[in-house]
This record gives structure tokens, C-alpha cells and sequence, in this order.
């Protein structure tokens, strides 16, 4: 699991691209908070975009960090444009509570608007 | 294709799960599944192969036996594990329900399993171990 | 990476072959292997395979077992079969070597496992079955 | 595996797409043969640039054909770029007694030099 970091105004992207599972959620929540904690960025955008596997681990990452992402203040985005991904976030509630984009381009948009 | 199987034996360790959905897919691959329908069976072999590793077998080390039985466009999966099993099956499939504490698990694993693959059943005894038999067809268009 | 096994049975079909080639290739990538080391394990495990479905069980079915252990940088693979087996293994081993009659097989299935992984052995026993057991270490540059 | 047939002067040209093993062999060496003797060309050029893996059963494929279109008065080159392939083909014994060209243009150069 490759993880890129990007800061862009007061937000934060973080692009993951390869494999989303139990075996590197683990790393990955850490990489995430350490990043999220050590900066003054307030709002977070999931780029999903170049995940090529996400399971019910990944759930796991997303809502934790959306959670720690509201409690300073902050809004999170996510961009995801596969069909799986999509009926993933679906079952999960996922789309309910977090903005689920086409591109980075919308992301932002929702972050304006919201 | 007439009928087909493959039996998968990995040590419960977190690096097999990927290899586990490789292996699974290059199987199914043989039915000619769309991209989306490998995803669905990927996602949800990698949902029960994760749940041996973390909650049948926890801390300690066991086998995890994946079978793949193909027959016309049908495709059969159970996951097998010896680990500590669950005690209250209906309960443990409710989504969002998780037995695990730190906020890991979102407790959705056995709800995607049964919205990825067309029926799932859970065989369990506890201290015995845990069978998950998931089947699904290929080809068959959701209306 | 400390150690880590998996084991693979599939019927003695030949649709198998490219399975087999892809799951031992998901498995060893664990070690990251170049490309060419890839390719190369995924040849020799396919000749051991497909020996087993058209020597070992011929025109009958029976399971192929495939495992697979690696350790530290060093991947080891038995492929074994419940076939008719092999009187004079050494004979069999020698390059052009083949019972074929009708001209498709080269011979060159042991030879090209040999040449391919760092060592090889055969063990045998005429209707009980064949085992070969194949080394490789990765990342082991040749001179 | 995807086979892709061309003519060119008094040449057949075969392009093997995907993995050459025992499983379609079978199936390769009949569409080959068929179209070989059913056609008035001469000369065969195994264009393996575009197969992701061969093993001995493939050596089998190119020793029939190579037999088959000498018995007719024909030459066989093969166009091959990828390592692991050229290891088998030499281990085999190929290179002896067919010439491996790594594109067609060198493959169509060895015809007319033989
Ligand atoms: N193979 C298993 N062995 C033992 N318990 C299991 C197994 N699979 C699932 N469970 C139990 O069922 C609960 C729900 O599983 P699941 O829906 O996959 O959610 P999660 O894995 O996120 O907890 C788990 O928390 C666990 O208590
Ligand atoms: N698994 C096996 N079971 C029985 N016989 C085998 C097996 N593997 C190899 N052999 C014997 O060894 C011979 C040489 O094998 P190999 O070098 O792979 O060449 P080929 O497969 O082209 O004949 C075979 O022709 C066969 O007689």
C-alpha cells in the first residue's frame, strides 16, 4: 500500500493506491493520524481513485479518521470513481455521513459548500 | 466448463488475505466473471479469510482452508477455520455488530458477504471452529 | 518475513496449469521477486504440473498437491500426485527423456525445472505417486 | 490465447497472444498446422513478442511446426525479446536450429539470408 500525501489550502488528500485490507489497515490508520495531528490542516480528502482492492477493513480506516478529522474541527471528502468501491461505501453507511465525489475537482466543491 | 475445484490451505497470517483473493480470483477467472463480479468475490473471500485471522484465531496461529467448487456458472466458496467460533451466529451477523473493542472492526463483514455473493450460510461450534459457504452466479444480471 | 506456508490441491484438469502458475505467483511475491525469478518458478512449477495430469494420472483424475513454504529469502515447492509414477527417475531426468509417443511432449519438463530453480529432487514410487521438490532462493544474483 | 494470423510475401506469420502452455497447446499446434497446409506459403515467423509465458509445451508447438513446414521446403525463425524465453529456447536447444530475432523486421532479414 503506496500512501501519497498532499496539502492543498486547509486541506489535507491523502491518495492510497494499491490493495485496502485488514493486513495494512493498521499502518495505514497510523501513517494517516500522525499526518492529520502534526498539521494544521483541517479538513481530509480520501483519494480512492487508484485503490485497486478496498474490503470492510477499509470502512474501518475511513470512519476512523473521519471521526478524529470532526472532532478538530474538520470536514472529510471522498473521491472514488469504481462501481465496487461505490456499493461498498453504500452497504456501509458510509455515503450517509461522508460526500462521495467523482474527482478531486468535486471534492472540493463539497468542502465549499459544506 | 463441467465442474472444477481447488482447495487453498494458508496459516492465519495477515499476508495471506491478498493472496488469498489472487488466488480465489485466477480460479474463478475460468467462468469468464465481469471485473465487477471478481471484486464482489474478492471482497467478500477477503471479509470471511480476515475474520479467521482476527477473531477465529486472534493471537494464536491455525490453518485457514478456502475450497472453490465451480459447476456451469456457479461458483461455491466455504472458509474454514479450527479457531474459537462464535456462540450466537444470527447475533454475530447483524450489520455493525462486532465483538472486537478497539474500534477496529466496522462490523460489516458478514453484511457484505451476503450483498456480494447471492447466499451465505455460517456453520460455527464453539472452540471448534467456523465454516463460511458463500455461492454465487455468474452471468446473472441483477434487474 | 519469517516463514510463511500455503498448500493448493486442484483436480488433475489442465485448465489448472495457469491457476496453479498464478497462485504460486501471488504466493512468492511475498519475497519480492524480480520478474524474471517470477517467471521462472511459475515454469518450473507448471512442467511439474502438467507432468502430473499427463504422466501422473494420464487419462485419469486425481488431486494434485502443491505446496509451498518460504523462509527468509528461500521459497520451496513440492508438487505432488497419487499417479502412476516413475520406475527409473534418473532416466526420466535426462534432457529429451520422454515416454511420449505421439510426439507432443519435448522431454526437456525436468530439465527446464532444473535449470530454472536453484535445485530439484524426484521421489517416486511406481503406483503410489510422484513428488518433486524444488529450491529457489531470491534475490540470488548468478555470477 | 489469442492467435493472430498474417501473410506477408511467401510468409506465414503467427503472434501468440497470452500464456503458451500444455492446456492450448493442442489447440495452437491444429489451428497452425491447418493453416499451414491449407495455404500456399512457404516460410513460418513464430512472433512471440506478445506471449506472457511459455513453458516446454511450447517447445513442442515450435518443434512440430518447424518440422512440419521443413518437410515443405519452408524456414521457421522466431521473434522473441523477453529473457525468461530466450533462456528456454536455449535451454531446449531452439537457437540451433531456428534463429531467434528479437522483431520481425530482423525475422524477415534472417529468411532472406538463409
Ligand atoms: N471466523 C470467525 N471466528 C470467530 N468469530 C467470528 C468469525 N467470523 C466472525 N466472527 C464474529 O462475528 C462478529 C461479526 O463479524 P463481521 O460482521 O465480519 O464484523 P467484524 O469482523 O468487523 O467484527 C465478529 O466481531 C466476531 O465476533
Ligand atoms: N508426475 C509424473 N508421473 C509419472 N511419470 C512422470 C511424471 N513426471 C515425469 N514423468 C516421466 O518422466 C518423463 C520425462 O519428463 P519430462 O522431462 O518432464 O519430459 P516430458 O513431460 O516432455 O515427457 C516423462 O515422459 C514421464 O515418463
Amino acid at each position: 500500500m503506496q500512501i501519497i500525501f498532499q496539502a492543498k489550502d486547509k486541506t489535507l488528500i491523502v491518495k492510497l493506491i494499491g490493495e485496502l485490507d485488514h493486513h495494512v489497515a493498521g499502518g495505514v490508520k497510523e501513517r494517516i493520524d500522525k499526518k492529520i495531528t502534526s498539521s494544521n490542516l483541517t479538513n481530509l480528502v480520501f483519494d480512492f481513485s487508484a485503490l485497486s482492492f478496498m474490503d470492510s477493513s477499509g470502512i474501518g480506516v475511513v470512519i476512523g479518521r473521519y471521526k478524529l478529522v470532526k472532532s478538530l474541527g474538520g470536514r472529510t471528502v471522498i473521491v472514488s470513481n469504481t462501481k465496487s468501491l461505490d456499493r461498498l461505501l453504500n452497504i456501509a453507511g458510509i455515503k450517509k455521513i461522508i460526500s462521495v465525489e467523482s474527482d478531486i475537482d468535486g471534492a472540493f466543491s463539497a468542502l465549499e459548500e459544506g | 466448463m463441467r465442474e472444477n475445484s481447488a482447495k487453498i490451505t494458508v496459516m492465519s497470517r495477515s499476508e495471506n488475505e491478498s493472496f488469498v483473493r489472487a488466488a480465489v480470483s485466477a480460479f474463478v477467472s475460468q467462468l469468464d466473471p465481469t471485473l465487477e463480479e471478481l471484486a464482489d468475490i474478492k471482497t467478500a473471500v477477503s471479509e470471511a479469510v480476515t475474520n479467521s485471522i482476527v477473531h477465529g484465531y486472534a493471537e494464536k496461529k491455525g490453518d485457514i482452508m478456502i475450497d472453490i467448487y465451480i459447476k456451469d456458472d456457479k461458483v461455491k466458496i466455504t472458509v474454514t477455520d479450527n479457531g474459537c467460533g462464535i456462540a450466537d451466529v444470527k447475533e454475530a451477523m447483524q450489520p455493525l455488530f462486532t465483538t472486537n473493542t478497539d474500534g477496529e472492526r466496522s462490523g460489516m463483514g458478514f453484511t457484505v458477504m451476503e450483498t456480494f455473493m447471492d447466499n451465505i450460510s455460517v456453520n460455527s461450534i464453539v472452540d471448534v471452529g467456523t465454516k463460511v459457504t458463500m455461492e454465487k452466479t455468474i452471468g446473472l444480471r441483477t434487474l
